[in-house]
């Protein structure tokens, strides 16, 4: 059976992503660089603080690599967590690999320490950004069973490409969270056909907000993280009016929507109501040419 | 000259302080309310079909918000108390006695309700039990029950989830009880009948479709390594060894992981066509794979399950269906298959104590143990014979000059914790404080220790058949206990002679890897992988998709 | 403090912004010239609209005023939480809103940030936070989450959460506890007018917000832990 | 929680694959356990963190029972524990020393 992305852990999809036995990680387990907030508040800490980060290759080409853990505290970023983070990605700076992965797995800011959390978000985000600046692709591969929600959905965006499963999940405010606050009305979180319909892999790709939907096995996401590495980073002012004209289309076309199967109506694929039943090559091959 | 027809002209007054309300046998949904204070009196014997699955849900709202002062007392004869107004009418004061099966997720309030003098419990019968006393001193007078649709003459077609319809109806309409029934449509002509028309006084089509629980879906997502390890267990030392061939599997996990691992592990062992053929068991999605890889020749079920419709439709070689392709189940039939027609059933409890003795009862809630114990107990009258059923006897007699007899298997399989370190081994089932402290006649019991055969955790199998004395007994289940209370105090001593003997089996002792007990061995790791299986005809409900 | 009369304190030699609903817009005069001002009002949901808006303000500012500092006075309760806009990606709009201040800065716009009521979670990070420097009102409110709230979701008993705030700034709600850990570069007091001179006149370097954070003790670990990551042999 | 600390004696030098090994994820019913070579005069350190108080007799019957299977001398053995049940808990230390002695992660 093929290995899925989505049931791995972070380390076997680091081992099963990068070349074989290429990882080198920095501050592995054996540092014991933990959270200390999360003992003070009678929380077992993680060796590694819930991510692994460090150096390999991916088809023979130098990266910098970096996975959250979601089984441990949702992959949810602490002050030593998002610290591991941005080192990494400044370390990018001074190594100038070809590219940066970031395996997201993470519902955002980690409450226990949630300021250091969010500070530490943020200090990703303006990595990200340096990184891009300095000519090196960061490629994002989402597809852990905790999506990616919060500050970190930010942080994918603001990177080259993501590559997502239909499993995979991106988005800013979790389901729960919008159900707890706004009432089962507003989103019912346990409906996960209409959470996967929101915030999944098909309808982010649809919308354009991830670059390519996978099958969930780590070899597919291997290959779809080989096919990016040739991406070219560009935060020039054209760029980003393009994508202020994309977005605001989108608000445009799609902002009285009710449903993604609305949204893939009006993309003009026939029958919508079938593409969360199909498999991620025949969903490629019925929406080629039909991406907002 | 005594009056030997009493019941049909009750019957008859009844039906005629309803004439108004119907058109032939038709009652609009706002008419329930009057149809039913109309046809009820103080007192009444009263089955409001609740099943595992199908509920006669607006039936069962209505009959909750009828005026106490009109009608009382009644008596409730039903299997399943799964919805608020299952309850809501004792707290109400519509219904004051109550015999039933299984409470599931309304048990802690009834241990309340009783506890408040609400409600006076008359027995809690397995289902085959209540099923009987229908037929002998609980027949209901009148009948609220539950279908997909119905003609206009009143034929019901049931759907998939019959379930407890045909033994509820036969019972209250030829004994002159009134049946009534909802159903989600009414039509001009039915795919096929479930109950003929003459056994039914009046049918409502509900405002809403009845509410349907997906009870038997298990996600492989949620199955764990341990638990793959004991299915391995199971099939390597229990259904190779006894051939079984008939069999009922019990709802949770830990079955679902045995049925996932047919096409692979049981497969691999040359397994196939030699174990697992027949079954009495819910049309459960995670058997998908086993029925594909051609393991499976017939399911019979007590009920269907959601989302699986087409794909039963499409594998009638395997299921019992209709002309029309859907299922026809039957809680009553099958739990008799369960009982008599089957060589093995395998379960999960929450508690196992000394002598064997199972149960899922917890303090503070009351909930029934539905099927199980019928499906859970050597069927003492029994005399057809098979390879597992004989062995099993044989083993249970070998040395004591007895007259020679089968017996069934009857497996509990369970970690040796729960979660939140619950130990499922204990000196002393929660059942027997439960009894002092509900008035109860007899501990909750699920499964009686002289019923059961082996006892499966994750440390080894203990074959209670081979165990000749009660300290031998004790032991086997000390030795399988692992690292609870029960099972650190082992005589460690005795536990290995029992292993010698092979009376306990370790992992090792059957010639399994640990370590090749991963997830990689499920035939499906999730829902979707089991829509796979189906080929697409799966249609898992919404609350299982991760897509 | 009202967003009019703050514009009034930082800009007493005039400004002109307009106002539109919980959006704000225009520019002021200072001694060193004309700074563009972004802001929104009464707590803001930020939904994708509003980001929306924001960034185009943002590029518009980089496309016909090169150079010309901004000022980001962005008044959030974080980000609209409803399934529309999630359903339109507004992760997305939020992180194009990050790369649109980027982008100002990469073509020499001062970017500044003051909080001046309230910054709450998404809605800070995708504005104010990603200034070159974020400055607050002493009467700021800035969290991620509040105390029962917090006390709920973790089932950590808020008892104990108070406690700890007492002691740590690492989760609590408070102004003082981002300056400690040096998201907040100082607290605006006084002349605003002249906080904001003194401001843009300020070097601009790389994101100084862990030396802060160690340098006031606030946050111990983050530098020492990036250094490892960046320098350290893997 | 809970600190919780085991040495054990008697056990032989191992030659292991790699420096140190971990197994599992610091998850609910889930744990971490690190294996790492220390020179320790020949004892086999284990350390307990957990977030179940009150099981310390369980954690020595299953660290006693995983002793006997591998008698590790100079050995050091970290634990995050949230709650993993002895079964599991048994598991994840056969898979780290595994992992530790036999190199693959």
């Amino acid at each position: 059976m093929t290995q899925s992305y989505y049931e791995a852990s972070a380390r076997e999809r680091l081992a099963a992503v990068l070349d074989p036995s290429s990882f080198q990680e920095i501050l592995p387990p054996s540092a014991r660089v933990t959270s200390p907030h999360l003992r003070q508040l009678d929380t077992p800490a993680a060796f590694d603080d819930g991510i692994i980060v460090g150096e390999g290759r991916l088809d023979g080409q130098p990266v910098l690599a970096a996975a959250q853990e979601g089984g441990f505290m949702g992959g949810a970023v602490g002050e030593v967590h998002g610290a591991k983070l941005v080192g990494l990605l400044e370390r990018a700076l001074d190594t100038r690999p070809t590219a940066v992965l970031l395996l997201v797995e993470s519902g955002g800011v980690r409450l226990h320490e949630a300021n250091a959390g969010l500070i530490a978000v943020s200090e990703v985000m303006r990595a990200v950004l340096a990184v891009r600046g300095a000519g090196i692709p960061v490629i994002v591969l989402d597809g852990g069973q905790f999506g990616c929600f919060g500050g970190m959905g930010i942080v994918a965006r603001l990177c080259d490409t993501v590559i997502i499963s239909e499993e995979g999940r991106l988005g800013l405010s979790g389901p729960e969270v919008i159900e707890t606050t706004c009432g089962v009305e507003e989103f019912d979180s346990r409906d996960r056909a209409l959470v996967w319909r929101t915030v999944g892999g098909k309808h982010r790709t649809l919308l354009g907000e991830a670059g390519e939907l996978v099958a969930d096995a780590t070899a597919a996401f291997r290959a779809a993280a080989i096919r990016a590495l040739a991406l070219t980073p560009d935060l020039s002012l054209e760029a980003l009016e393009r994508e202020h004209a994309a977005l605001g289309q989108r608000i445009e076309r799609f902002g009285d929507c009710h449903d993604a199967v609305d949204i893939w109506r009006a993309l003009g694929i026939e029958a919508p109501e079938r593409l969360p039943l199909l498999e991620a090559a025949d969903f490629n091959t019925i929406t080629a040419g039909k991406r907002a | 000259m005594r009056d030997w027809n009493t019941q049909a002209r009750n019957r008859e007054a009844r039906l005629a302080r309803a004439a108004h309300l119907t058109q032939g046998k038709t009652v609009e949904a706002k008419d329930a309310a009057a149809l039913l204070s109309a046809v009820l009196e103080p007192g009444d014997r009263v089955c409001l079909e609740g099943n595992n699955q199908k509920q006669a849900d607006f039936l069962a709202k209505v009959l909750a918000g009828l005026d106490p002062a009109r009608v009382h007392d009644l008596h409730m004869v039903q299997s399943v108390l799964a919805l608020p107004e299952h309850l809501d009418v004792f707290d109400r004061g519509v219904a004051s006695r109550l015999d039933f099966s299984f409470s599931g997720p309304q048990g802690a309030r009834l241990a309340k309700l009783v506890a408040e003098g609400r409600i006076n419990i008359g027995a809690i019968h397995t289902y085959l039990e209540l099923f009987g006393r229908y037929f002998v001193d609980l027949t209901p007078r009148v009948s609220l029950v539950c279908a997909q649709a119905a003609d206009r003459a009143g034929n019901l077609y049931t759907g998939p989830n019959t379930e407890d319809t045909p033994t509820i109806v036969e019972a209250t309409a030829f004994k002159r009880g009134i049946v009534i029934a909802q159903v989600n449509q009414i039509v001009d002509s039915l795919p096929r009948v479930d109950i003929p028309a003459d056994w039914v006084d009046f049918v409502i089509q509900s405002p809403k479709p009845h509410y349907i629980e997906p009870l038997f879906t298990r996600d492989p997502a949620q199955i764990s390594e341990i638990q793959v390890l004991m299915a391995m267990m199971a099939i390597k030392g229990i259904y190779a060894e006894y051939e079984v061939n008939r069999l009922n599997h019990g709802i949770g996990f830990d079955t679902a992981a045995i049925e996932l691992l047919l096409p692979t592990y049981a497969e691999s062992l040359g397994l196939k066509g030699r174990i697992c053929r027949h079954w009495a068991l819910n049309p459960h999605p995670a058997l998908i794979p086993a029925i594909e890889a051609g393991f499976v020749e017939s399911v019979h079920s007590f009920g269907s399950e959601l989302g699986m419709e087409k794909y039963i439709e499409a594998r009638p070689d395997v299921f019992f269906t209709g002309p029309d392709g859907s299922m026809r189940s039957n809680r009553a039939m099958s739990q008799a298959a369960g009982h008599y027609a089957c060589d093995m059933f395998i379960g999960s409890t929450l508690q196992i104590d000394l002598g064997g003795n199972s149960s899922t009862a917890t303090l503070g809630r009351i909930a029934g143990f539905g099927g199980a114990p019928n499906m859970g107990s050597d069927a003492r009258g029994r005399r057809h014979a098979s390879p597992a059923w004989l062995k099993a006897g044989r083993e249970a007699r070998e040395g004591r000059g007895l007259m020679p007899r089968g017996q069934k298997l009857v497996v509990q399989m369970v970690e040796t914790f729960r979660e939140h370190m619950q130990p499922a081994f204990v000196e002393r089932l929660d059942a027997w404080e439960l009894a002092e402290s509900a008035g109860m006649d007899l501990p909750p019991v699920m499964i009686y220790g002289e019923d059961v055969s082996h006892i499966l955790t994750e440390e080894g199998i203990a074959n209670l058949l081979l165990c000749r004395t009660d300290e031998e007994r004790e032991q086997a289940i000390r030795g399988v206990a692992g690292y609870t209370p029960v099972g650190l105090a082992r005589d460690k001593r005795m536990v290995e002679n029992l292993r010698d003997r092979g009376i306990i089996r370790r992992p090792e002792d059957l010639g399994i890897d640990k370590s090749l007990a991963t997830r990689d061995l499920l035939a499906a790791r999730s829902v979707k992988d089991l829509v796979r299986a189906s080929g697409g005809l799966y249609d898992p409900p919404k609350r299982f998709r991760n897509w | 403090m009202d967003a009019k009369l703050l514009l009034e304190q930082l800009f007493p030699a005039g400004q002109r912004v307009d106002f539109d609903g919980q959006y704000f817009s225009g520019t002021g005069q200072t001694a060193d010239g004309e700074v563009a001002v972004i802001g929104t009002t009464d707590a803001a949901a930020i939904g994708v609209e509003l980001a929306f808006r924001i960034a185009g303000q943002v590029l518009e500012i980089v496309r016909s005023h090169p150079r010309r500092p901004i000022l980001l006075l962005v008044d959030t309760q974080g980000q609209r939480l409803s399934r529309r806009d999630e359903l339109l990606g507004i992760n997305g709009y939020m992180a194009h809103l990050a790369k649109c201040i980027e982008v100002a800065r990469r073509a020499g716009h001062r970017v500044i940030g003051l909080v001046y009521s309230q910054a709450v979670s998404g809605g800070f990070l995708a504005s104010s936070m990603l200034a070159d420097t974020c400055y607050a009102l002493p009467e700021a409110e800035v969290r991620v989450m509040n105390l029962p709230a917090m006390s709920r979701i973790t089932k950590i008993p808020v008892e104990r959460l108070q406690d700890l705030s007492q002691l740590s700034p690492v989760f609590a709600p408070g102004v003082e506890n981002y300056l400690r850990m040096g998201a907040i570069a100082e607290l605006w007091q006084g002349d605003l007018a002249a906080c904001l001179e003194k401001a843009l006149a300020a070097a601009v370097g790389h994101d100084a917000r862990r030396d802060r954070g160690l340098a006031r003790q606030g946050r111990l670990l983050a530098g020492p832990v990036a250094e490892r990551v960046r320098h350290g042999g893997a | 929680m809970e600190t919780l600390k085991f040495e054990y004696r008697g056990g032989r030098p191992c030659n292991p694959a790699q420096a140190s090994a971990l197994a599992g994820v610091v998850g609910s019913g889930n744990l971490e356990i690190l294996v790492e070579q220390e020179p320790l005069n020949g004892a086999c350190a284990v350390e307990v963190v957990t977030a179940a108080v009150g099981f310390g007799a369980i954690w020595q019957a299953v660290l006693d029972d995983f002793f006997a299977r591998h008698p590790l001398a100079d050995v050091r053995i970290s634990i995050n524990d949230v709650g993993a049940t002895p079964a599991v808990v048994s598991l994840r230390l056969d898979q780290a020393v595994n992992a530790f002695l036999g190199g693959t992660a």
